[in-house]
């Protein structure tokens, strides 16, 4: 089945994109795709390269970036909800893009399911 | 058709439960996932409200989420549902469409 | 509010891979973000020639409130795009009516038509949806 | 000593107004800012709660706010004082420390 | 817990320039960050030698819960530096009983000694304060 | 009297930037001083210079950095914190200034009043 999913807070303040990131390899180790990650509102966030969290912590950004590689997952960070708070290309993290809204309307369309991860 | 619903805050702090389980019909699935999974402990302020919900709606609790915040699972109301992450997704496979509480 | 809209409607939505979009605004305006950027998903939606509802329960009904002043607080007045709704062709509505009782609140006091729900009939509307967004 | 108590969810949604009401001794203000300003509405499902508080408490409401959310000032709660934010700032030095129920 | 410590101690602090800091929980951990960033702050805090108390109530009594293990959620489990709190002298660790008895919890289920005080008393406590650092 | 203030969220997400940034323009019209705004937990976010809004909404952090530049405000924002989100000195917009927790205790040590605007 595909699988897109809907983030809406950033890393670390709440627990949506590791909700989020938990379901994804989930669903991969049980043979489904993710047809694409929209990271919308405070979750553009999640695209910020820079974040440096403690050592004994996870990094949430780079989970994304690696996950995205190792399985060809489709990180697309609205462009709006993104100038709004300052994530551009100049700080965005491996395999992220920045893209519009409609990417979100057309994953609701293509995907079997939409799965929303908020504050 | 048949949703999942999923809540994601205290049942304490917030009123998102009781919303979901008055739009909730026969027959759907409630997930409790992050800090929505107090909701599923027995003996608390909220308990009889989840065993009412009980008669009507499957309630599933995420294990995990328990777990992180030392809930013991043999305290889980009788009847909800302790699933993974993996049943979250099966969970979510199973029924028409996912509508999340946020 | 036409229920159960039939087989053949839903055929119709199948051939032209239309789905049923619906919108769950259960946000005040304002103290967060969600229901101004809630509204900016949903004109983008009016482009994708999608089958949508809007419904509005809980705070979500505050939102369609008459006469927001935003001015001294120093934040933008998003309400007129509620009005700007009907023209991309926007015109299912609904809005909770134990959720304005419960806020004192009448269509009388709302910046557009809209159609009011019972409890139950929101929960009906919801089960007949492909694709939920909640904000 | 006497605290200035602010708010800034909404009563509907939240049980941070509760909180601070059962914990607001006699004589003590609460300022209603946000969309806690909700609360300070005539009307409502928990008006009534608010008018109780009235009587131990002096509530307000921040006028900005009830302007932004197109709440009209003749339907606040009759025992409520508006203020802008100056007032605020007024209340903020009148009082010996401001708690805020975030 | 000393309610009211008197004139004698109150001119103390004031010579020495110590506040007395209360720290309000009152935020179910992991769902959010609060529990862990405020922690943060209650341990610098212990460096200015400031007369320091930490409340918990609402959901904030479930920061305290012993038994959290975060792997599967992929979380850091922060909950041992409560227990560390000690080793910095902050010793003054008060949990509201009203939001125990709520959330089906007692005193046994916490992962540090705390003391019990009923809302009322909550309710004085934050009264003596001079600065309240809520989360 | 010396105000203290505590930013918990990030712009546009949570209006408690907006708020406080009120709050302390009328303190300030009011003759009192702000002695510190220390910004922690998602209100580091406010320090990104990239912010970019659209241009019929006001710019929060350009807000910040100019009545900072006006009355000489001192604009803290959390190192911890910060670190966790990705706000670095690279992005950091004018007049904020990186540093640590201590600095929220000393204001609340020095200022007659500390006010939190959070979630």
């Amino acid at each position: 089945m595909k699988f897109g999913i809907l983030i809406n807070e950033g890393p670390y303040q709440h627990q949506a994109s590791d909700s989020a990131y938990q379901f994804a390899k989930a669903a991969l180790a049980k043979g489904h795709q993710i047809y694409r990650v929209f990271f919308y509102h405070d979750g553009v966030n999640n695209a910020n390269r820079l974040t440096e969290p403690p050592q004994d912590d996870r990094n949430v950004t780079q989970q994304w970036s690696q996950l995205a590689a190792e399985h060809g997952i489709d990180l697309v960070v609205c462009v709006a909800a993104a100038l709004r708070r300052g994530i551009k290309d100049e700080i965005l993290a491996p395999r992220f893009r920045i893209s519009g809204l409609g990417q979100l309307v057309e994953t609701g369309i293509q995907a079997d399911r939409l799965v929303v991860f908020g504050d | 058709m048949t949703i999942l619903h999923t809540i994601n805050k205290s049942p304490f702090q917030t009123t998102d439960l009781d919303s979901c389980l008055r739009h909730a019909r026969k027959g759907s699935a409630i997930l409790l996932i992050e800090d929505a999974v107090y909701a599923a402990m027995g003996n608390t302020g909220i308990s009889e409200r989840v065993g009412e919900a009980l008669k009507n709606t499957n309630v599933y609790v995420l294990g995990p989420d328990l777990d992180a915040r030392g809930l013991e699972r043999e305290r889980v109301v009788r009847g909800v549902e302790i699933v993974d992450y993996g049943g979250f997704v099966d969970l979510a496979v199973e029924h028409d469409h996912v509508q999340a509480w946020v | 509010m036409s229920a159960d809209d039939g087989a053949e409607a839903a055929n119709e939505r199948t051939e032209r891979n239309v789905k049923r979009f619906l919108f769950v605004n259960r946000k005040a305006p304002y103290g967060t973000i969600y229901a101004l950027e809630a509204l900016e998903v949903v004109l983008i939606s009016a482009a994708f020639d999608q089958d949508v509802t809007l419904v509005f329960l809980d705070d979500g009904v505050c939102q369609l409130k008459k006469g927001q002043q935003t001015k001294e607080t120093g934040m933008k007045n998003f309400s007129p795009t509620y009005r700007a709704l009907e023209g991309y062709d926007i015109e299912k509505l609904y809005v909770e009516k134990e959720s304005l009782e419960h806020r004192g609140l009448t269509a009388d006091d709302l910046l557009v038509p809209v159609k009011v729900l019972t409890t139950e009939e929101i929960g009906a509307l919801m089960d007949q949806q492909d694709i939920v967004i909640s904000f």
